[in-house]
């Protein structure tokens, strides 16, 4: 475009030297919004290490911490995809226990009993499919689609192992519940459940950061109509992310499975819809949609889980350990925004 | 086989809902036999919430923290195998209250089936065997499944009695009670007698009946709970006749005794020890011992 | 002339350590009208929310109302101080009802029971003297962009304030309600009132400033009496340099008997769009006139998919083709800029580079969804040169730009899928004189490329200088065409009279 | 339906017929968006009636369903508040069962003991003002702050009863539990406890619609900058919601500790958040803010009582109960959505 010299002459501020600048600052700001509560997880396991007299950093407890966070934190890695489109998801407890029958009934039978793990995934892959073609083609608030299968699908659940204790010792691939992977052999190993949550994490980034598709969820999230307007297939988005959320509710029901050989669909996720948002919330990802890493899933799920094992490796009583995990949540972040004053709306 | 004692250091619980006074006698009784071994050792009690994952994590954190003796209400008998190995790998021992447990170094429980059946069979007895009655069910964990199995025993066997229905969750709670009792008491005019899984759902149940102006049915119960001692007293709730005992306190002692004696090499004569249930009346509860008195014998 | 009734003095207001305003001096007399200007991001909303008690100044500053100093705090105190505002961002309650928006902070209530009966009366009559054509208990949510507009008018005219703001009022409005609000704001200058008014349209400007300040990187840069409001004048200052040819229009006149590219037949919506045809060709840039209300914009979002059509067919290059999404039409070729970038256009949050981007990384996704990065970061980069547009780089949240630098970045979002056709609605809504005539430099380098081109605006000096061919449409109609001839320009007073269905009366 | 509404008004301006005309129309779209649910209440009911051969519409059984309706009606009332200005509040159950620990353990005191009421109010009513703080002055976001009180409150329950249940057979006041307000003496009667849930909704509506307070929590919602430039003070307003959403809690903890003469810090109230949050939504209040009548919470919060009440009447088991549950709550939200189909925002 011939004219458009003048323009250039006037547009220098973007001279590459404050350009870099620019861009520098603009990375930090965005590792510190990731990072976030970075420090206050690192506080929380120094804290816990002194309390505990030195038990907390150990080869074995920080297993078994990764460990424990391991299922929620794949849960979470599903929340984020749904909250970064301005939705939630309550039901993945639910189809976590679902998805967790479906797998071990399926175990027991003798041909079959080797794909009870994609049996597992299927089913939550199937009833999150079933909440995103209603919000997304129904166009039902999110909240309500998800609370009405919260209940719906513990009922399925219950039905499938007709109210007992579905178990089975001999489930196949029960490595992945309570084996180990060595890193260094015979000095230190990884638990094949945290194994796959890095992974699930790991995909999860991809898809956000490095594909259309993630581009796309991002979009929805920050402003729907002009996403409609702008050609992306909102409907196709939304029923991705729940779709994505019910299949790893459903991973979240075969680790679970493998690592407790049974299953019961009363008593397995209940109320873990809370703890995989409020991993997600305290990984900075905003409500509003749009706006939130996978890497800080990550963190909050590793301190929901330090916080529940810290706590009773201290031998804090139960009643006190719900007064403190609230106000740490609350605290937590309290420091967020505190830390973040003015930098950014939220 | 350990030359010599071994102290008592730390105790990890791990019990259905601490909410429940049920598992809060259990937890007292507990620490004060513990306490008795040893003054100084660390006690941690958690409630699982009847979540079977939430239980293994917190089995596993008993492991990391180093605890001697695990005393653990299963979520599952069955389930909770695994994590009860792991322990045990660990060096720990493990005893099970209240519900037997798969692999457990030793089980304490009040028998579920016995107490059932003797809440029930009061029932049989007062009505002559022959009435319409209900079975208010609960969340199904097995001492309640064992507590109905004990009742439909029972009532199985007069031929008089009709179970009207058995396939409600009273929640194991007052109010959960109170709320399938007012559909109970709407849905079939004629009720002679109604088993509740537990002590909170009968008294729900009863405030039900009092609020309807129902008369004339018998609502017996399992565990003896403190409600329930006063409720017996009370002649506002004579709807309420009866309870078949648990004593959560005295079977945390022995829980806790057993174990200390694993730990030091006795090993038990049986691995389960069924405590008996008895039935505390209107007539004998005056007599009552209740959970929160302690005994020392 | 009496002294001043209001006097800014070295007010500044820096924002998280980064100057919005240096110092800047005001002084407004009463009966006048007070033209504020100023590229996009110079201050001027600022400067004026200060006043309105929404912002605090740095310390340091001095406000006088009628000579004497005031402190401003919060809105109520704006308003006591005798200040109505009217924001650029419309700040009404889209579920409150007009008498509810208009009463807002101050209701009325009878012995603690709110007095709905007397505000609605009170609220009729201010109503009627703004020709409003809806009542007092109507939902704002109901209400088109122009109606909003008034109940802001009304909610200041009902504070019965000494000093009015109007942050940019007209851009939403079509020529008819804006010459019916200048009427309004004569009148009010009559009265005494003072009047700031915050516009980027010249014409608005010379109509009704009597005297202009002009603002620049939030310094004062100077002030103009009547005599001297000149465009030459005014945009020197704004922006330190000549603007020449301000309409450019080098692409080739004679494109409208050209290759017809898009032909839409009978389009209708059931609503506000009753059985519309029209003809774009090749390398013509046509303009769609009419009144806020007429339904330029549903029939465009009829064209490109984004609304339900009960009849009508579309034509691309001589071949029937059926769209039902916008993204079919981008796919087709068919681009649509919408007039409200920041709540249909843009992602706020996201970066530039996303933003503009968004359309096309499907096609250059590699393995079939990996993004290409380098692709798209290159091609952000060009656009960022091709339009001139100014921010640090590419990965900035588009959020934090001027509105005429958003509306660029949103336009190389469209031009990223080099589209047949473009449709450009309200192109330089809120965009100031700088970037407009980069915009417009824009629109003819696409026409001299082939790109056919339909504009719709409420600007008409706009639509005279830049279309080689106009469309009115009235209530739902085209209600007519206007072709230039070599020699004559369109006269505004011909597309009026189409617009407001009074051609027969000579205009 | 706006389109004709605002096209009429076109044609002849602010003539008072028309205005008149205007406010009718206007009123009937109110009242059919409030009546709502209305119709499915009904259909529910109807359909209860002849399943259980009868016995859902006597006196007695509507006397039960109000009952058991009461006390989720106050706490949706209160979260009405809370989410007519866009947020919510999670917490309630919790405070529910602090209040009523607190009122019962005041009402064992020999002197203090008729102040147990009083006690349970101001109890929840101090709590939910501690929500409102953290969320109005320190700008946290709603959903955080009343997860972080959802927990760290159920534990202070847990700790005022000392874990164990609270009980009292000789409460004051008992009647409000368990009596009823004779209407036509030996007739009809009204549970105390409905008349209590009656009570505060008109009050709601007596705030919500015929007071100043009402506007600015609308307009809150509504369009929140908005508000704060029209000089209403944003934070008042919130800490108002919140302490209201409280203070309806608290009152809801006195109800159900006067029915049951006991209390348990973790038992009661769990979940109820769900149930009234989900009669709010059933209602018609939208989660955006701003949108929404007291009077459709009444709706669903019948609605869920008579679903409740008449599974258990026609002896459909647990299990079932949840499926059937979640898929009436899915569908009547979604039998709305397709009555309004295109005529309204939510
Ligand atoms: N709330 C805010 N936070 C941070 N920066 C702000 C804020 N409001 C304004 N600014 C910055 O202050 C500068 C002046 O903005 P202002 O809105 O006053 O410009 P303007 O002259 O009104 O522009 P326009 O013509 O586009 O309306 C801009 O650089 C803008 O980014
Ligand atoms: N009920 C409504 N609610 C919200 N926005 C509305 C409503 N009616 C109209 N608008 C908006 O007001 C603006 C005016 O659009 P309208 O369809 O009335 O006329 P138009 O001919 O497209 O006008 P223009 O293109 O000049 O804005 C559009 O942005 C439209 O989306
Ligand atoms: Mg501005
Ligand atoms: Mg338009």
């Amino acid at each position: 475009m011939p004219d458009n010299s003048s323009v250039q002459a006037k547009a220098s501020p973007t001279s590459s030297l404050a350009s870099a600048q620019e861009t520098k600052r603009q990375r930090v700001r965005m590792i510190i919004r990731a990072a976030g509560m970075l420090p206050v997880l690192l506080i929380l396991c120094i804290g816990f290490h002194f309390l505990s007299e030195g038990r907390f950093f150990t080869g074995q407890n920080l297993g078994i911490v990764l460990q424990q966070a391991a299922v929620n934190t794949v849960l979470a890695a599903g929340m984020t995809f749904v909250i970064l489109t301005g939705g939630i998801d309550l039901s993945v407890g639910s189809i976590l226990a679902a998805a967790a029958m479906a797998g071990l009934t399926l175990s027991k039978l003798p041909d079959l009993g080797s794909l009870w793990l994609p049996a597992a995934v299927l089913t939550g892959l199937g009833l999150g499919i079933i909440n995103g073609a209603l919000i997304a083609l129904l166009r039902l608030p999110p909240f309500i689609v998800t609370l009405g299968s919260l209940t719906a699908v513990r009922g399925l659940a219950r039905l499938m192992g007709a109210d007992t204790t579905v178990f089975n010792p001999s489930i196949p691939f029960a490595f992945i519940g309570n084996a180990s992977l060595p890193l260094i052999p015979g000095v230190i190993s990884l638990p094949w459940l945290s194994v796959i949550a890095l992974l699930v994490i790991f995909g999860s980034w991809l898809i956000l950061r490095r594909t259309v598709l993630g581009v796309h969820i991002y979009a929805v999230g920050g402003n729907e109509s002009a996403a409609r307007l702008a050609g992306i297939k909102v409907w196709a988005v939304l029923i991705f992310v729940y779709g994505m959320s019910g299949l790893l509710a459903g991973l979240g029901g075969g680790m679970q499975a493998a690592r407790l050989y049974a299953a019961n669909g009363l008593q397995l996720g209940q109320s873990y819809e809370l703890d995989a948002i409020t991993a997600v919330i305290l990984g900075g990802t905003s409500f509003v949609g749009g706006i939130g890493s996978i890497w800080g899933t990550l963190v909050g799920a590793l301190i929901i889980a330090v916080l529940s094992n810290g706590l009773i490796l201290i031998g804090v009583s139960d009643i006190w350990q719900y007064v403190i995990k609230g106000l740490v949540i609350i605290g937590a972040v309290a420091l967020d925004r505190y830390r973040l004053q003015g930098s950014a709306r939220t | 086989a350990p030359s010599s004692a071994k102290e008592l250091k730390s105790i990890g619980i791990s019990l259905g809902s601490l909410g429940n006074p049920f598992f809060v006698a259990l937890s007292k009784g507990a620490e004060f036999e513990a306490k008795k071994t040893n003054p100084n050792v660390k006690i941690t009690t958690v409630g699982f919430e009847y979540d079977l994952g939430k239980q293994v994590t917190q089995i596993d954190n008993f492991i990391a923290a180093g605890v001697d003796l695990i005393l653990l209400n299963p979520g599952d008998p069955k389930a909770i195998g695994p994590a009860i190995k792991k322990a045990q790998a660990a060096g720990i021992i493990v005893v099970a209250v209240d519900t037997a447990a798969e692999g457990a170094d030793a089980t304490v429980t009040t028998n579920n089936v016995q107490a059932g059946e003797i809440s029930c069979q009061y029932i049989v007895d007062k009505l002559g065997g022959k009435g319409d009655v209900i079975i208010e069910n609960g969340p199904q964990v097995s001492a309640v499944i064992d507590r109905v199995t004990g009742c439909k025993n029972v009532f199985g066997k007069a031929p008089g009695i009709k179970v009207l229905s058995s396939d409600q969750d009273g929640k194991g709670s007052r109010e959960g009670g109170l709320t399938v009792a007012q559909g109970y008491l709407t849905r079939f005019p004629k009720i002679d007698a109604i088993f509740a899984i537990n002590d909170p759902q009968a008294i729900g149940t009863d405030l039900a009946a009092r609020q309807q102006q129902r008369t004339g049915i018998i609502i017996t119960a399992v565990d003896g709970a403190p409600d329930i001692e006063a409720a017996l007293k009370d002649p506002a709730s004579a709807q309420i006749q009866a309870s078949a005992s648990q004593d959560p306190f005295f079977m945390a002692r022995r829980a806790v005794q057993v174990g200390v004696g694993i730990l030091n090499g006795q090993k038990p004569a049986s691995t389960v020890e069924l405590l008996p249930s008895k039935l505390i009346t209107r007539d004998n509860v005056a007599e009552y011992k209740g959970w929160t008195s302690e005994r020392k014998e | 002339m009496s002294g001043p009734i209001l006097e800014m003095r070295g007010v500044s207001k820096s924002f998280f350590g980064i100057k919005a305003l240096h110092k800047v001096d005001l002084t407004v007399y009463a009966g006048e009208i007070h033209a504020l200007m100023g590229e996009n991001g110079a201050g001027k909303s600022t400067l004026m929310k200060i006043l309105s008690g929404a912002y605090r100044p740095d310390p340091g500053g001095e406000i006088r109302i009628e000579g004497h100093p005031v402190r401003i705090e919060g809105p109520l105190g704006g308003r006591a101080a005798g200040i109505s505002i009217i924001y650029q961002e419309l700040s009404l309650a889209p579920n409150l009802t007009v008498a509810e928006n208009i009463y807002l902070g101050r209701e009325v209530s009878q012995s603690g029971l709110l007095a709905r009966g007397a505000m609605r009366e009170r609220v009729g009559p201010i109503l009627e003297r703004l020709g409003a054509d809806f009542t007092p208990q109507t939902l704002v949510a109901e209400l088109s962009m122009g109606q909003r507009q008034l109940v802001e008018i009304a909610r200041a005219l009902h504070a019965r304030s000494k000093i009015l703001i109007m942050d940019e009022p007209t851009t939403s409005l079509s020529a008819a309600e804006s010459e019916r609000l200048f009427a309004l704001i004569r009148q009010l200058r009559a009265e005494g009132l003072a009047i700031i008014y915050i516009s980027h349209r010249m014409d608005e400007v010379y109509a009704l400033g009597d005297r202009v300040t002009v603002l620049r990187d939030g310094r004062l840069v100077g002030s103009l009496d009547k005599p001297e409001i000149r465009a030459d004048t005014i945009v020197r200052l704004m922006v330190g340099r000549e603007v020449s040819s301000f309409y450019k229009k080098e692409h080739d006149p004679n494109a409208t008997s050209g290759r017809p590219v898009l032909t839409a037949t009978d389009m209708a919506d059931g609503q506000r769009v009753k059985g519309c045809s029209l003809t774009i060709h090749a390398g013509e840039v046509v303009g769609l006139a009419g009144l806020i209300g007429a339904g330029r914009t549903e029939l465009a979002h009829l064209i490109i998919g984004a609304a339900p059509k009960i009849s009508g067919h579309v034509e691309l290059d001589r071949q029937p083709i059926d769209i039902r999404t916008p993204g079919e039409a981008l796919d087709a070729g068919i681009a649509y800029l919408t007039e409200d970038r920041k709540a249909l256009g843009l992602f706020l949050d996201m970066s530039c580079l996303d933003n503009i981007n968004l359309a096309v990384i499907g096609r250059d996704a590699k393995l079939g969804g990996f993004l290409d990065r380098d692709k798209a970061r290159d091609r952000a980069e060009r656009a960022f040169a091709a339009l001139g547009i100014r921010a640090p780089n590419v990965g900035v949240p588009v959020g934090g730009l001027s509105g005429g630098n958003q509306q660029k970045v949103l336009l190389s979002r469209l031009l990223a899928t080099t589209p047949k056709v473009l449709i450009l609605d309200e192109p330089t809504r809120g965009v100031d004189v700088g970037a407009k005539s980069e915009i417009y430099a824009i629109i003819d380098n696409l026409a001299k490329s082939g790109t056919a081109i339909l504009v719709i605006s409420s600007d008409l000096p706009e639509i005279i200088g830049i279309c080689d061919r106009v469309l009115v449409m009235r209530s739902g109609h085209i209600a007519g065409e206007i072709r230039r001839n070599a020699t004559s320009h369109f006269s505004q007073e011909e597309i009026m009279a189409l617009a407001t269905g009074t051609e027969h009366v000579d205009a």
